[in-house]
């Protein structure tokens, strides 16, 4: 409890980011302790109970492999210097398809949460377009773009813009009436509203979305690379996975599981943890009675 | 009892009531918020709004504010765009009370350096000085209500258009202390002198109404009907009698 | 009520002399042992001069055709049956068979239990995918014994068939190597019928090297540099039969990041024929049998779908026998 | 407007449902008119432009087949009554595995949302599991289930249950700290603050996190039925397109897109839409200034 | 000038603060809302507090009501759970008025029946009566002030524990005008004298607090102490002394 008031007061606004603020040694050591370790605990168990269940040979090693193995193949490619490759690959296409969708879905967003003929016009086909899986995508991109970034980047849109646009209505129904009226008294127009009101009340929702849509951009992109490997692709982690599926090969499986699951661990801890932190702090969204 | 005042036409009014007439949805379940209102605000007047709880005060404030439109009659509006003060003080809960107070000025293009110094001043206005950096959840109710005011009052600051000023206020005192209240009751007629801008001005508080206004407008409940009206400015003795009237009003809506 | 009506495949194009760059697909795949030779050693490159190389791994037969169709990739190894469906589905228009690369190398592998064909009454047999060379064999064969409907056929990727096998949910599988070798040595399975005592002279085209017919007509001289560099490939398995063996491994390895078990490798070379011949007389045949197995209507076309004039213009370069068309050529 | 008025009225509150309202025949009419015109208004549009695109023989036609074609791939489905099963193994199952998710992914939900510890702990690996591709489990969902629906089950509720779970994260953090508070004021207890404060304060944010969850499941189930074709099994939509990419039939491929489309559309508006307006209407979240 | 009230130690009090202080957040940015509180409310007895706007008055009801916790001293709390009107409505906006009344009964278990009738009453008591169906933004400011009231009031009435109840009222007349708030005045003053709970009742009006306390007592601000306390039972003149107090303490705070 004492930790959490702390930590309020660090992180209370952006505009307190320049303030020095006395923090003893002690606690900052203990406040990052309080954010590290419960993750770290959490994955501890997980792989304690995959090693008890392995080492129960409960399943035959095919069906279930050792940590140890897993842990050797990825190991392997620390060693190998390969491993830089595939997060390299796979998370700036990620983070370029994610970039891309965002700056077509908030317009996007935008126009089906304020027109009503947008809304109930393209809102539907926006949800079902998002209902559509990525693979589905796969063989027409490749027909109308060829094996390239440009069929790739064309799946993780369709995958994350519907994903994306959605969030932000979402946010967006949710802003109390209050504030655009207040808005609109204070001399806001179309845009200044958007600008100035809209958006920023509806970020708490709206990052929900993101999270959301990154999850969308990151698993199509995952399907896309399963299409081929070519020089001019590059390896990335989806291919990394596919390898292992067939060669039927199940540590190898596991590996390329643990490798996107950490990536994505590592955008939720490094992006949108903090991101959320500071908006809902800002807003006093974290109250101290939940 | 209904009484509306002849204005001469070659004096444009801030804004003027047609019959106007307000219902909340429709069909059985709908309510009549407001019915025939007649009401004229006079350039640089300042006119104070009574009435029973719910009886149609915010609506009518909403519709000069252009945020709602009437159903029935005409509104006629020759202000600028009026400044609002609302019932809930409605902050941005994302900015800091400078940043709320800030808003209007930055949607109106001022630079940075003096939107800064005019949200300092009208803090300090509402007492306030050095709580700029405070986010609305971590102020009191009162003062809440005070960022407010100076929010409304930093969006009068940025007309420019020769048109009447018009200042719409829905009970903005209503959560302060007696003392507090007196101070700014003070800097509003203070501004008001000032400044030449018409003010409408929503209370329950007889006593305040009386000594802010110069016109005291009654409304009655369901409909929301202009019932009376009192010239005030000289008249501190119009506390009783509007007293009696508005507990007249309210007794005859409750029989 | 369309528009043009030709399309910029048809448009007989002039040669263009050799291409910048030859993209060229290939599975990892011990059935696509001509291509993983052929890259291994460098020999497509050799005749290639100054054509750059782009060698392009697929996993699939559909998707290498989706390449293809997309103008994405002029040249591949693929299976005949995917093979047939792009020409089919381009209208005669978009792809041409050039050379054979393996014959031979499927097999039906079963569970010990299993020794004849009405044992598979009731029983879950596998095959890679709807439509591929092993899928329309196996139906074919059923529906020849009388089988069908009573057998449940069902389409995995070959690596779960394997895990499946395994765990006993899977009775038999028709599949190319090195996977029925993998079955067999990994997890015991038994040989029911080799896919070669079907055909005539055992022979039949699993893997065959299709061009994109634009790339074809613009440059007929790096399609013969290719075509020199499959030969040399070809001629390199059938004398150094250890080293391919070995090159391909290498190839696995480096396409996958896995090697092949010396015994599957083995096992599965001694059941494939590495041949530039495509067997253009079992076209036909094939098309026929995608009717008789159920999944197309009506046979596809495939007439016209061969073009094998360079092949031979090679072949008697070399001073070898040429290989024959069947009629396939010709429209 | 005066429509937006009335919908209003007749949708103002579940409580009003039975309430007889006054409506005109002419305007039922209309206002169903304004609810399924523009949906179609921009189908018409978008095939209208396919079929331009079309006629204009930009592409081969097995790059983009005809609309035409497409249409009868469909049409034969319709005849041969196989739509109907199509249908129903897939939405059959989505549903089933959409509402097992529901179940896991709501106590974890507030486990993440009201447990610090949990918060950090387990909130990133869930996040983690959602940026998974359901491919990725497919084989060893295989493995341990082998061949039958538990496997598709499997992949759906991995791919469902962290986007609902993060959605009702996400619609929980932005519920005012003064509800809660209010709550605990007027005597509910952990589980009381829970049922009657949290969840329905959550409930629009929380929507939108279903609507992601169902898209999610959707397209997972989509990715699973890719797995095999086996008769025990029962064709789905998902096995249908992929026959179709089996068998480089372009028509088949779009038939299959759209039929999966259609899906996701029905849903949005059978399911979606008209939940989101009860909800949204009863808090006054659909202001007209909007 | 603080001056504490000895009691004798037989008599459980509902609450009793013992140099309570309450400082939010850390470091240069911390604030400091109380200090060094010591308040004690007696069984049945009506207690008014008074303070400039901020200076912690709700801060104060929040931590008799466990809302919040403080950082310096204690809190002895005897009675059942204590009922609170929060200084804003906060009602559920997914519920109606009636439901909103209805729900912390619902949390106690009450049956379907009972509940209604209760609610229906309360609605009728805070003169709101027909009203039940209408959601909270379908109703005005002074609507939504009197429904949260009814709340409260419902909350009150689950406790069965035998313990001394408690009323937290956090400004609940601040919306008001001024009939409606001498109506519900005398109606809580019935409640209070039928039923008698403690109340601690916030308000920024002295003539309002002298009216209804019993005991008057009056916060600094920054940090809020106890000032000095009235007792105004019988003394309806106290409202210039007290006001002369309030002005004093805010104008040494200001200075
Ligand atoms: N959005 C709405 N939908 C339906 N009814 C409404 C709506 N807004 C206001 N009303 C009704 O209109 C009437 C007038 O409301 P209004 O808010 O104008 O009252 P008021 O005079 O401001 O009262 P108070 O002094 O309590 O703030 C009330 O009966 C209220 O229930
Ligand atoms: N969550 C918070 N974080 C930081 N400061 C707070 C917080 N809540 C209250 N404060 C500060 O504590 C002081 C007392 O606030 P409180 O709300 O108790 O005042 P109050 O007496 O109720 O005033 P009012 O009459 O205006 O409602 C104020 O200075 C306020 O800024
Ligand atoms: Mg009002
Ligand atoms: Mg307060």
């Amino acid at each position: 409890m004492p930790l959490d008031v702390q930590e309020g007061s660090v992180e209370a606004g952006l505009d307190a980011l320049d303030t020095p603020v006395n923090i003893t040694e002690g606690s900052r050591v203990r406040r990052i302790a309080a954010r590290v370790l419960p993750p770290i605990g959490a994955i501890v168990v997980l792989v304690a109970i995959w090693q008890a269940l392995w080492a129960a040979a409960f399943w035959p090693e095919f069906k279930l492999p050792a940590p140890a193995a897993v842990w050797s193949q990825i190991w392997q490619l620390v060693t190998s210097g390969d491993i830089a490759e595939l997060f390299w690959v796979s998370v700036h296409r990620a983070v370029i398809g994610f970039a891309i969708s965002l700056v077509i879905a908030v317009p996007l967003g935008l126009a089906i949460a304020n027109i009503t003929v947008v809304r109930r016009g393209i809102g539907p086909l926006v949800s079902g377009l998002q209902s559509l899986p990525s693979v589905a995508w796969v063989p027409a991109a490749i027909l109308w773009f060829g094996l390239n970034d440009r069929a790739i980047y064309w799946v993780v849109l369709l995958g994350a813009v519907p994903s994306i646009a959605n969030g932000l209505v979402s946010g967006l129904d949710q802003v109390p009436p209050i504030l655009p009226r207040v808005g609109k008294a204070l001399g806001a127009g179309r845009f200044g509203g958007i600008r100035y009101i809209l958006l920023p009340a509806a970020l708490p929702g709206f990052l929900g979305g993101l999270k959301q849509g990154w999850a969308f951009s990151w698993r199509s992109l995952m399907a896309a690379e399963l299409i081929a490997t070519s020089p001019e692709l590059g390896e990335g982690l989806g291919q990394y996975l596919h390898n292992g599926m067939s060669l039927s090969d199940i540590s190898m499986v596991f590996a390329g599981i643990v490798l996107i699951f950490v990536v994505g661990v590592g955008i939720e801890l490094l992006v949108f943890r903090p991101l959320e932190n500071t908006v809902l702090r800002a807003r006093g969204l974290t109250a101290s009675a939940r | 009892m209904t009484a509306t005042i002849e204005t001469l036409p070659d004096v444009l009014s801030p804004v003027r009531f047609h019959q106007v007439g307000k219902t909340f949805g429709t069909g059985r379940k709908s309510v009549v918020a407001l019915d025939g209102v007649d009401l004229e605000v006079e350039p640089g007047e300042f006119v104070c709004l009574l009435g029973a709880s719910g009886c149609g005060k915010t609506t009518l404030l909403n519709l000069v504010a252009g945020l709602d439109q009437p159903t029935a009659g005409r509104i006629e509006l020759n202000s600028s765009r009026p400044a609002v003060v609302f019932q809930e003080p409605a902050l941005m809960p994302w900015l800091t009370a400078a940043g709320n107070v800030e808003l209007p000025l930055r949607m109106a293009g001022v630079p940075k350096s003096q939107r800064r110094a005019k949200a300092a001043e009208l803090l300090e206005l509402v007492r306030l000085a050095g709580l700029g950096d405070k986010r609305p959840h971590e102020l009191s109710g009162g003062m809440r209500q005070r960022v407010a005011l100076a929010r409304a009052l930093a969006s009068t600051a940025d007309s420019t258009d020769g048109k009447p000023a018009l200042l719409l206020m829905d009970e903005p005192f209503s959560a302060l202390d007696a003392i507090t209240r007196d101070v700014l009751q003070g800097e509003l007629l203070r501004i008001w002198r000032a400044t030449g801008t018409a003010i409408l001005f929503v209370t329950h508080d007889v006593r305040e109404a009386v000594r802010l206004g110069q016109r005291v407008v009654l409304l009655s409940s369901r409909p929301g009907r202009v019932v009376q009206e009192w010239d005030v400015e000289d008249a501190p003795g119009a506390v009783d009698e509007i007293n009696t009237a508005l507990r007249k009003v309210i007794s005859s809506h409750a029989a | 009520s369309r528009a043009g009506g030709s399309d910029d495949t048809a448009a007989a194009s002039s040669d263009k002399g050799p291409a910048t760059e030859l993209r060229l697909g290939y599975f990892p795949n011990v059935t696509h042992a001509a291509a993983l030779v052929g890259l291994g050693k460098g020999l497509f490159t050799k005749d290639l001069g100054s054509t750059k190389l782009v060698p392009t791994k697929f996993n699939a037969g559909p998707e290498e055709v989706g390449a293809l169709l997309g103008g994405s990739l002029d040249a591949g190894f693929i299976g005949s049956g995917p093979a047939i469906n792009a020409y089919a589905k381009s209208n005669g228009e978009a792809v041409r068979l050039i050379a054979g690369a393996t014959s031979g190398g499927a097999q039906l592998v079963v569970k010990p239990t299993i020794t004849k064909p009405e044992d598979l009454i009731g029983k879950t047999v596998v095959t890679p995918q709807l439509g591929n060379t092993q899928d329309v064999s196996l139906k074919k064969w059923l529906a020849q014994k009388g089988l069908t409907g009573k057998v449940k056929v069902t389409n995995l990727e070959n690596a779960q068939t394997l895990d499946a096998f395994k765990k006993g949910d899977v009775d038999a599988a028709w599949l190319p190597e090195p996977w029925s070798s993998r079955l067999v040595l990994d997890a015991g399975a038994k040989v029911l019928l080799d896919e070669a005592s079907l055909w005539p002279d055992g022979k039949f085209p699993t893997t065959v090297l299709i061009v994109r017919t634009q790339f074809l007509q613009e440059h007929p001289e790096t399609v013969k540099a290719l075509l020199t560099g499959l030969l040399a490939a070809i001629d390199y398995s059938s004398t150094n039969p250890a080293d391919a063996k070995a090159v391909v491994n290498d190839q696995l390895k480096a396409a996958t990041g896995k090697a092949l078990k010396p015994a599957v490798i083995d096992r599965a070379f001694k059941n494939i024929q590495i041949t530039a011949d495509p067997i253009a007389s079992t076209f036909p045949q094939l098309a026929k049998d995608q009717v008789t197995a159920g999944i197309a209507k009506q046979a596809p076309t495939v007439a016209g779908f061969a073009d094998l004039g360079p092949l031979n213009d090679v072949l008697s370069k070399a001073g070898k026998p040429t290989v024959d068309a069947a009629g396939l050529d010709s429209k």
